[in-house]
């Protein structure tokens, strides 16, 4: 079985109004090879669905390709606010539900376990029950009193996946944290993966728990080398500063804002390597 | 004995340091966090379980970074836990993490969502991320404060991102999450004055209580002639410099964008970062 | 084409096989299940994927043990999975698992739970263990029985341990884990008469319709001139063959008790069994 | 932190009428050596909590020590059927509570997550939900008309678990199946580990991701080489035929069965070991 296919043809495969769920976590192994291809066609009235987001979240609403964001976090971390998020929730530009992380985890854990929904206390007394429309309150069925926040099932039709490792097959291993990634990808209808390598069926499994993502549950897998960047993929790379400072500056200004996103749509992935200086120089500054 | 020498930064840490103990995850989100965690680790908490991200690496003894938290806990074999798991052990209650809000009100709720309404607000900040989950099981509730202004402890926080005390808080939750310590750069507090207020506990050396309520947004509580803030010792501050010799926790104190990118470049020499599987694929 | 020689377990097995495709997880609980998804993916569905045990070992190419099941799997460097993986995948419907109830009746409900009252049985068997799960989300639910009598295929079970058609399904569940297939000694049936009522599909070799009735404790569907089970293939014998060289599959099918201690001594000398934590531990 | 412990120790901190989630499966990593030592100190009115319980509950139940069984099977797998599983239920020598496996993980899994219930439509259909009073039936709060299962939390005042490699601190290995052990760990007001080996927490990190049970979790640890015997430990043995054999046998009859338990009370974890022939005796024939 071979699901291997292009970066290109995976986002093809995805219309208008989709929602999609991206994996990784905020400046880490963050599916931006799949952000700029969505950019690069010109996708429009995306739903996003995250529970850390980050540059994935900012690239795609500074595109205007997203209709709505579901999210615990949307965040540049250390280097602060996301431009564009922070811009559209000010402006009223797209529509929001803030969630919280681990109430993301149940919606996306209540569709895998095929039920409508998962209880928590997680959310009581704080502000997002007031904001967030998507949650119920129940009472425990048990009759102790308590009463529960009851999480809906989120669905969403894609996840996209960042990962060191995969097989042609899309047996998928990661080596550090794994954040969301193997929830999104259960729950997904439709689950993409993009791989900084593929290796040899026999040779994934050599990872033992560390492919933690089982083919079963995996549509397409492409080879992308750098396929996170700028954000960062531990083991192989960490994140670029120097790429972060020049999109936070191109950000700051509607001109070079445009200017970006023109090359963002000129560059083909293997371009987009090039472009920051081929392996040998993405290497030098950010190998480990 | 004599005086030791000591920064603001510091102090605060190691003020930090001190509400820690017992067999925890401890996660770690900021330098400040991070470096009080090892601190208490060294000292007086050596069961501590820290953490070299916000989610993984159990068992290691990382310090702060900016871009290494996940090749520092691969490099030291330290073992992969899941965000579930993470998520499992604050629900159990055997976790405790210091978050750094951008509002904190007199009754503990906090704020990282929004300046202003939420429905259109004057700053979008990043959104309640796992604080409702902690402000609702953990037993020992952190926060600190690097600038203690009217801006930054209120009388009521523009969106509650974390539960603090109140009627929501007594009808469904009880202790269950409810704020227990605040160290700002002025002093250490709880929420045990009348009607879970703020409460100032100790002053830091050199400032006084008139300092403190003027920097407030809010009444605090204060007690007559309150305790001053021990200073760090000689251990604690060893340790505190050992595990950051960049100084990270600088660069959160003041945000300089220079020191940043400096570090970002710097950080990589000091760590033995020699993953097996980075040697066998490159 | 010559005839092939087969035994009647032989033609069960392939009869099971050929109920399998797609890409799902089979699980690994008894001879007979898990060398029909051997044969499967070995002849016409090679995107199985085969667990070594009930619930672990993904991606080896395991055959029937007696006590080896997690060996293979380690040894094969297969992926070790957990219970909440294979939950997920069969509620996900991403999971197949051949079932060997004690009963089974005429709307397909199944029973390994007791015979006689629940409360005090006749005789007590072992539990539900994981079949309300399967039948009530898996779209396909196949079944097996080596002795097809009035006491293993019945009108009504003792004890519903899986959800076959009544007015429980029609209400709660629709087609999701719906009973589709039943193999047994005599011949291959679904679900498909009247009222969701046990029908043939085909005779296997030799065996007659009234065969099959008298030895029915209900009714059976029975369609005219019904086809016969097509015969095992020469490649699908050797693939059954050579993933069953201890014969499991006739111990299960006879209960020997001599010939299961002769295969347990046997057993591991028949595998590469070499796994590192072991040579480095001992 | 030293938590290392005596498995006499351990046992001794169980009063009578305790509730116990034990880990393994069948006849695999079951923590037979605790159970022995639950009847070597005459401990009465257990109530057992199993997924697929075997073994432990059958010694058990043929002790006399258990009040209730909370289980979704309990068997011996390929060699038939539990003898005193068998004829307690059908003389009502205890009381049992017959689950399914993905509700005893979920049960487990709402105390883990501090809610008092999960959701479920495994069940729905069958007759477990007849016979089991545990359960409520409740409906999709978000209007659907789904019906579901709302399954209880479970709140087993101990668990215990026997692993291939554990350290002093209570991070604990598990090389194979990891079957309900890191659930029950989580779940248990205290949790005990057993191991087949002490290792220095250096070497118990460098299992990685097989290190599925962390300290924080564990209450205590003891040595206990072929603690799980007459059941297997893979890698390190199989289960044992012929003690299986030699318990079927003691098992049919009352007075073969009452010598059986005399025995059982006799050894202590070390003589054991010795009856069975020493290491090199069990190597020999169980070693893989």
């Amino acid at each position: 079985m071979d699901k291997v296919l292009t970066v290109e043809a995976m986002v093809a495969k995805v219309p208008d109004g989709a929602s999609i769920v991206f994996g990784g976590s905020s400046l880490s192994r963050k599916p931006m090879a799949v952000a700029r291809e969505l950019v690069r066609q010109g996708r429009r009235d995306l739903t996003l669905i995250v529970n850390i987001g980050g540059p994935e979240v900012d690239l795609l609403l500074g595109a205007g390709a997203v209709k709505k964001v579901v999210y615990a976090f949307v965040g540049f971390e250390i280097l602060g606010l996301a431009p564009h998020f922070r811009q559209a929730r000010q402006r009223g530009l797209a529509q929001f539900e803030e969630w919280t992380e681990y109430t993301v985890i149940a919606g996306l854990d209540a569709t895998i376990k095929a039920v409508p929904f998962l209880p928590t206390r997680a959310g009581l007394g704080t502000d997002v029950l007031a904001v967030n429309p998507a949650f119920r309150r129940i009472a425990d069925p048990f009759g102790s009193g308590q009463e529960l926040v009851a999480v809906p099932a989120l669905n969403p039709d894609f996840a996209f996946i960042h990962v060191n490792y995969a097989d042609c097959a899309g047996n998928a291993a990661i080596l550090g944290d794994t954040h969301i990634d193997p929830l999104a990808a259960k729950a997904a209808r439709t689950t993409f993966v993009t791989c900084e390598k593929l290796v040899p069926p026999e040779v994934l499994r050599r990872f033992g728990r560390d492919a933690s993502i089982l083919r079963i549950w995996v549509d397409g897998v492409a080879e992308v080398p750098w396929g996170a960047h700028p954000t960062g993929c531990a083991p192989q790379y960490r994140f670029d500063l120097d790429a972060f400072t020049q999109y936070l500056e191109a950000a700051a200004e509607p001109e070079r804002w445009a200017a970006y996103l023109d090359r963002v749509r000129q560059l083909s992935p293997e371009e987009y390597v090039d472009h920051w200086g081929g392996t040998a120089g993405l290497q030098a500054r950010l190998r480990v | 004995m004599n005086a030791v020498d000591y920064t603001p930064d510091e102090l605060i840490i190691v003020a930090m340091a001190r509400e820690l103990g017992g067999e925890y995850l401890v996660s770690a989100v900021t330098p400040f966090g991070q470096l009080a965690a090892v601190v208490a680790k060294h000292t007086h908490a050596p069961d501590l379980e820290l953490l070299a991200t916000p989610e993984s690496g159990a068992g290691s003894d990382p310090w702060p970074s900016i871009s290494l938290g996940q090749f520092q806990g691969l490099s030291q074999g330290a073992v992969p836990i899941t965000m579930e798991d993470v998520f499992d052990a604050i629900f159990r209650d055997r976790f405790r993490i210091w978050i750094n809000p951008a509002q904190i009100d007199r009754h503990g709720n906090v704020n990282i969502t929004a300046i202003g309404p939420w429905e259109r607000p004057k700053v979008a900040l990043v959104g309640s991320r796992g604080i409702p989950e902690d402000s609702s099981h953990l037993s020992q509730m952190l926060f600190y404060i690097l600038q203690h202004s009217p801006r930054t402890v209120v009388e009521r926080v523009d969106f509650r991102s974390g539960a603090g005390w109140g009627p929501d808080r007594e009808r469904h939750l009880g202790l269950a999450g409810a704020p227990t310590r605040l160290v700002t750069n002025l002093g250490v507090f709880d929420f045990d004055g009348p009607d879970h207020s703020l409460r100032l506990r100790s002053l830091h050396p050199g400032v006084t209580t008139a300092a403190v309520q003027e920097a407030s947004g809010c009444p605090v509580v204060i007690p007559p002639d309150p305790p001053i803030t021990p200073p760090p010792t000689p251990a604690e501050l060893a340790v505190l410099r050992a595990h950051d010799p960049l100084e990270l926790r600088r660069w959160e104190w003041a945000s300089e964008v220079d020191g940043l990118r400096r570090r970002w470049q710097e950080e990589r020499a000091h760590l033995p970062l020699d993953h097996p599987e980075v040697r066998r694929w490159r």
